[in-house]
């Protein structure tokens, strides 16, 4: 069953109001037409370098970010269209967790409050006496003692607020998690902890996640389906073997060569140095992937590629897609 | 650089012509008739008849508004009760001290605060960084006519080096020495002031110094001077740049006391006398000129602003 | 797996008292400043009790008195008790400053954090607030002292209204901060309305550096009330404030200075106690908030 | 350039401990470690940037061409800054100086040790821009930094830093702050500039992928200590200190399939945190009793360090 489908969003931002009457604004397509669909329990990564838009699509799918068009339903039911209010209790359903644990905690807030503050907003629990096995029990499953339900953030390590931000959106039994960047923030050994936390919780609720990262690694660990962005554009989709085993996208083999590797015999030959991603504010005509790009022809900087079918499920938006050799097969 | 200029000399109007608005209507806001308190006590009905008409009082508001506005940008702000000579004459008066006044006061903030706040800054932690930030944090807890009154005592009455109040102008007998006059004014002036810039300017350097950048040009193997100097002192400026437009209006709030301690003819000392007088014209033009001062030195801070940092004319 | 943690050591309520003194650790020259400002505020509470003097009463012969034993501080030109004068001084102080606070905090809070909020009531008050702060301080008060009959009351609104317009633009800086930050979004995101986002989200995080900012206004309200005195436009005459003193014994300073050293001392030292106070207490602020507070 | 024995505390608390390593030129060390380990306050220390912070050098030496460097006057130790030895940061955003042009900022650095006319001196910065591959150089050297991207900044430090050709470059979470295919090309810039000039290296990391591609023999730190060093090659086949271990299986590889990662249990300890014995038996499945109470020594075996009782091989 399809959870979530998402049709041509687009989210752009005005970055210069324009002085003269009736010429258009100065804006930055952040995301730019992209469509996809979660299934129920469905692990989705967007993958992609900074100021691709992926941080955005989760922004405007809790619509903190106001889409300039396209839809979005989530069960049947499109959201992007309904206000705040009306959009208010179906929070429930779509909960965010943060890339900073330090920053997504109200410093002013003991972990109880925060954790239990969801719950009475949606109406799940009102007395303490009620909240509070739920919170101890939704504590240690997050792997904290709930003894520390009435500290305060900064008596926590990245790792542990890490958790309890988890603990704050599992509460609330959702059906989608948007994940932005979740371990990103925090040394290795611990995104490991929080990456096979976030691992069980999903294999045991069945909850369906957005899972936004820039690490290929972590994406190949946690997603059923993954998903490229390169300047507001999903350039290539599909499931996670199609991905990693036969990228197809020039950008996404660029993406996996450029990881360092531990393994000396997986390492690819070295990258040829192609400039760097361009801005969004500003972007190339054509594929906007062109510049960087070491097959790219003529017809590369005039036209944009859409995506098209490879096998099924995985779609590619390349003009020249099969035509070229990728350099080392990893 | 000369689009970002026209853009925030455009950006000033809609504010300019609010103050003007709330300058007009502040007439209106003292219980009773406009015409009967312009004209002072000694007004008889025949007077106020004709200023009524005169001034239109009869005419809406919006009407009066356009017509004081059009007055004013031929340069009429109307006629002093007390004087019966134009309001313009009367600042015009008072330019010339206040004017020096200012510039004096401005000279000692600008040389006692800045290399004060650095020096305070460089020995961050030492007893001297401690004694200069505790002594200009208790010269900015000093009321100024205190101070004008305590300097008075001193070096006019007690010493008698200075002259203890008037200023008599430079073209008339005596010349430039006549700025003598001015100098424990300024002073007076200057000190609490000057100390806000210590303080700001050592706290700004002590940010600065914890850059990245800042660590990166030690890296460099610079002296440390010419750390302090070119890339810890000239960043710091910019935040202090910013500082002089709230100086601005805290020195023209000082001034008023000022001159009414020592007794100078500048524009200040006219507000305070035009309010005992209930002399309205005068007290409208004058808040009219000072808020317009402070709007071009808001502008000008905005300039020196772009100018010390390039992240801001560009952007 | 379970973390270990350090143990709770301290109750809720004497962390909140150790919190408070907390900024004042190490400051020889605070703490002093802080001790000064507690003695004053217990003199002006206690005025009638400790003044061996009625501070009104006139008493011709004994005019322009030094200060001696009989008369601490000595007498100024009507006979009257200084010293007496200065305890009750101390009353006008507190009141003066706790009413500005008040007024400020109160009026300018509100319309900072709501036109940070809600930027489109914000737009249109920010710029009043903009037009007003185009009027220096003390000129503004003046303006508006004329508007207004000498009283107690109208010289609280008249310094309130200057103050509420830096607390306003003051807050509203903070609030547009605290706006973006990733726990106001996760608030949004768990659903939270427009109202328990201010009230439960943003303003708990706005306590200490409104305490901070309520010092400064405190000091900065003795000046300007000393000064609208001074100039005979604050309070009226016959009340013995600290600036009312200073103005009318002006004429005699060369004759008794004790006239001028004593309140103008007294002025000074809360002024410099309560700036003592503020700077510490905004040091140990979140470096977020240090530089939006306006201070000495 | 030799390290011996470096220790460094705030207040009573050590940070650093005994830290001791060496580095030849033309050859790269890496230093790996999570954060609060004590990394990044070795390499500022070896440069002499701990002045005027709370943090204070109580042990140890740094021969560098045959001087202790921590012993020669503060004048002497400036002149090798820059010269003999420099610097990058991981923060190319922040680690330019805003007010300045790109030229202005190199051409700093060259007059500061050489006796070069300016002109000439904006030639060379023009020429270094070529060498660390910025297009355009000339137009380049009249941008202000915020006008540039982090990977060009990045390389403009890198210009700053080989002005005057060092023996040794200190780079500190160089690319920490970039996106991966910039990243890639900024960690192969640095070794094209390795050889070509013969310098030595010190590369400070979080990231052990970085660190094996790029690194000839490796320290890895915890809590202020190295708790193992050895080549690289060596590090990664036969890690022998459980940390070591813990960290690479830790690492999602995004060339193989994992369902689990192994991850290391507990949290990276804070700074004023006390742990008796080895710093990391709280958190090591090895651990037996005397690891809570004493500290392991340094062992060495081949040319493989490590301080541990229990290495990996032997318990496993």
């Amino acid at each position: 069953m399809t959870l979530l489908a998402v049709d041509d969003l687009k989210t752009w931002f005005t970055i210069e109001k324009s002085w003269k009457p009736g010429a258009a604004d100065k804006v930055l397509k952040a995301v730019d037409g992209i469509s996809f669909a979660i299934e129920e329990g469905e692990v989705l990564s967007v993958v992609g370098e900074s100021g691709c838009g992926k941080s955005t699509v989760g922004r405007t799918l809790t619509k903190l970010e106001a889409a300039t068009g396209g839809t979005a339903s989530l069960s049947g039911k499109e959201f992007l269209s309904m206000s705040n209010a009306e959009f208010r209790p179906l929070r429930q359903q779509i909960q965010m967790i943060f890339q900073d644990p330090f920053a997504s905690l109200n410093p002013r807030m003991t972990i109880e409050q925060t954790v239990s503050e969801p719950l009475k907003i949606h109406g799940l629990a009102q007395s303490n006496a009620e909240i509070r096995p739920l919170i101890a029990d939704m504590l240690s499953k997050v792997g904290l003692d709930p003894r520390v339900m009435k500290r305060f953030p900064h008596e926590f390590s990245g790792g542990q607020r890490q958790r309890i931000a988890i603990a704050r959106v599992m509460i609330l039994s959702p059906s989608l998690i948007i994940a932005d960047e979740p371990v990103s923030a925090l040394d290795v050994s611990i995104q490991a902890q929080v990456l096979n936390l976030l691992k069980k919780l999903q294999s045991e609720s069945g909850v369906a996640m957005l899972f936004i990262s820039h690490d290929l690694g972590v994406v190949r660990l946690i997603s059923d389906r993954v998903a490229v962005m390169y300047l507001g554009r999903i350039v290539e989709i599909g499931p996670k073997a199609n991905i990693f085993n036969n990228p197809s996208h020039p950008y996404t083999q660029l993406l996996l060569d450029s990881i360092p590797q531990i393994d000396p015999a997986k390492r690819a030959p070295k990258v040829a140095t192609l400039g760097e991603p361009a801005s969004a504010a500003n972007p190339p005509s054509g594929c906007a992937f062109h510049p960087r790009c070491p097959y790219a022809s003529k017809l590369c900087s005039q036209a944009a590629p859409e995506l098209q079918v490879l096998e099924s499920k995985h779609q590619v938006a390349c003009h020249h897609v099969g035509q070229f050799e990728r350099q080392v097969a990893a | 650089m000369l689009a970002f200029t026209i853009k925030r000399i455009l950006a000033t109007v809609p504010t300019l012509i609010a103050a003007s608005m709330l300058i007009f209507l502040f007439i209106h806001l003292i219980p009773g008739d406009p015409a009967a308190i312009l004209l002072g006590d000694t007004a008889t009905p025949e007077e106020i008849a004709v200023l009524t008409k005169q001034m239109g009082l009869d005419q809406p508001v919006y009407v009066q508004y356009l017509k004081w506005l059009t007055n004013l940008l031929q340069g009429d702000l109307g006629t002093s009760i007390f004087f019966q000579v134009p309001v313009l004459s009367v600042i015009a008066d008072g330019a010339e001290t206040s004017g020096f006044l200012a510039l004096m006061t401005m000279i000692w903030i600008i040389v006692l605060g800045i290399p004060i706040g650095a020096i305070a800054a460089t020995k961050h932690g030492t007893w001297i960084d401690q004694i200069t930030s505790g002594a200009a944090m208790f010269a900015a807890s000093v009321p100024t006519f205190w101070l004008g009154l305590y300097l008075i005592l001193i070096f006019a009455v007690g010493l008698g080096w200075l002259p203890s109040s008037g200023y008599p102008s430079i073209f008339e007998e005596g010349g430039l020495a006549n700025l003598r006059y001015l100098l424990l004014p300024s002073l007076t002036l200057a000190a609490p002031n000057a100390a806000l810039i210590i303080r700001l300017v050592r706290a700004s350097m002590l940010d600065v110094q914890r850059e990245d950048y800042v660590r990166t040009a030690r890296s460099k193997g610079l002296h440390p001077v010419r750390v302090a100097y070119k890339h810890v002192f000239r960043n710091a400026l910019i935040a202090v740049a910013a500082a002089f437009g709230f100086t601005f209006a805290a020195l023209v709030s000082e001034a008023v006391v000022t001159e009414t301690v020592f007794s100078l003819p500048g524009i200040g000392r006219t507000v305070v006398q035009s309010i005992l007088r209930r002399d309205y014209p005068v007290i409208q033009g004058v808040i009219l000129v000072i808020v317009v001062l402070y709007m071009v030195v808001n502008l000008l801070v905005d300039l020196a602003y772009s100018w010390l940092d390039p992240r801001v004319s560009l952007k | 797996m379970m973390v270990r943690e350090t143990p709770i050591l301290e109750t809720e309520k004497t962390r909140f008292l150790s919190n408070l003194l907390l900024p004042f650790r190490g400051r020889i020259l605070a703490s002093i400043g802080l001790a000064w400002l507690v003695l004053m505020a217990f003199f002006a509470i206690f005025a009638p009790w400790i003044t061996p003097y009625d501070p009104l009463a006139i008493e011709p012969v004994a005019r322009l008195t030094e200060p001696g034993a009989t008369h601490f501080f000595g007498t100024d030109h009507f006979g009257r008790d200084t010293f007496s004068r200065c305890i009750y001084g101390a009353r006008m102080a507190l009141l003066i400053g706790l009413g500005t606070v008040f007024v400020s905090l109160t009026v300018g809070g509100f319309i900072g954090m709501v036109s940070a909020y809600f930027t489109r009531i914000g737009s249109v008050l920010m710029r009043v607030v903009d037009v007003l702060m185009a009027f220096p301080a003390l000129l503004l008060a003046l303006v508006l002292m004329t508007l207004f009959e000498r009283s107690v009351i109208n010289t609280i609104i008249v310094i309130g209204i200057v103050y509420t317009t830096t607390t306003a633009r003051i807050l509203y800086g903070m609030v547009l901060k605290l706006k973006n930050e990733v726990f106001v979004d996760a608030a949004i995101c768990s659903g939270v309305g427009h109202t328990s986002i201010l009230l439960r989200h943003i303003l708990p995080n706005l306590i200490s550096p409104l305490l901070v900012q309520a010092s400064f206004i405190f000091a900065f309200a003795q000046l300007q009330a000393a000064a609208l005195d001074f100039l005979g436009l604050g309070l009226p005459p016959e009340i013995p404030s600290w600036g009312n003193m200073l103005s009318e014994s002006r004429i005699y300073v060369t004759r008794a200075s004790w006239l001028l050293i004593y309140p103008g001392l007294l002025i000074i030292l809360s002024v410099f106690s309560m700036n003592l106070v503020g700077d510490a207490a905004r040091d140990s602020l979140d470096p977020r908030f240090k530089d939006d507070i306006a201070g000495v | 350039m030799d390290v011996q024995n470096l220790s460094i505390s705030v207040g009573n608390n050590p940070i650093v401990r005994n830290v001791s390593f060496s580095i030849e030129a033309g050859k790269t060390l890496g230093i790996v470690g999570e954060s609060g380990c004590g990394k990044s306050l070795t390499s500022l220390a070896i440069m002499g940037l701990l002045e005027g912070t709370q943090v204070r050098l109580t042990s140890g030496r740094v021969i560098f061409e045959g001087t202790d460097i921590l012993k020669v006057s503060v004048s002497e130790r400036r002149a090798l800054l820059g010269s003999r030895m420099a610097m990058i940061f991981q923060e190319p955003m922040t680690s330019l100086n805003p007010v300045y042009r790109i030229g202005d900022q190199i051409v700093e650095m060259i007059l500061q040790h050489e006796p070069v006319g300016r002109t000439a001196a904006m030639q060379r910065a023009a020429d270094l821009l070529r060498r660390v591959r910025i297009p355009d150089p000339e137009s380049r050297l009249k941008s202000f930094p915020h006008q540039l991207s982090g990977g060009m900044r990045q390389r403009v430090m890198i210009a700053i830093a080989l002005a005057s050709n060092p023996v040794l470059l200190i780079a500190d979470e160089p690319t920490t702050a970039l996106d991966v295919t910039v990243q890639a090309q900024i960690l192969d810039l640095l070794e094209e500039l390795k050889t070509e000039s013969g310098m030595g290296v010190i590369l400070i990391s979080h990231d052990l992928g970085v660190i094996a591609q790029t690194c000839h023999s490796v320290a890895v730190m915890y809590r202020g200590q190295i708790v193992e060093a050895c080549s690289t090659v060596e590090l990664f086949a036969n890690p022998l200190h459980p940390y070591t271990g813990g960290l690479i299986v830790s690492i999602p590889d995004a060339y193989s399939n994992v369902d689990e990662l192994n991850a290391i249990p507990g949290r990276v300890p804070t700074i004023d945190e006390r742990i008796s014995g080895c710093a990391f038996h709280p958190r090591c499945h090895c651990a037996k009793d005397n690891c809570s109470t004493q500290a392991p020594q340094t062992i060495q075996r081949a040319d493989h360090l490590y301080q541990c009782h229990y290495p990996l091989e032997a318990s496993s």
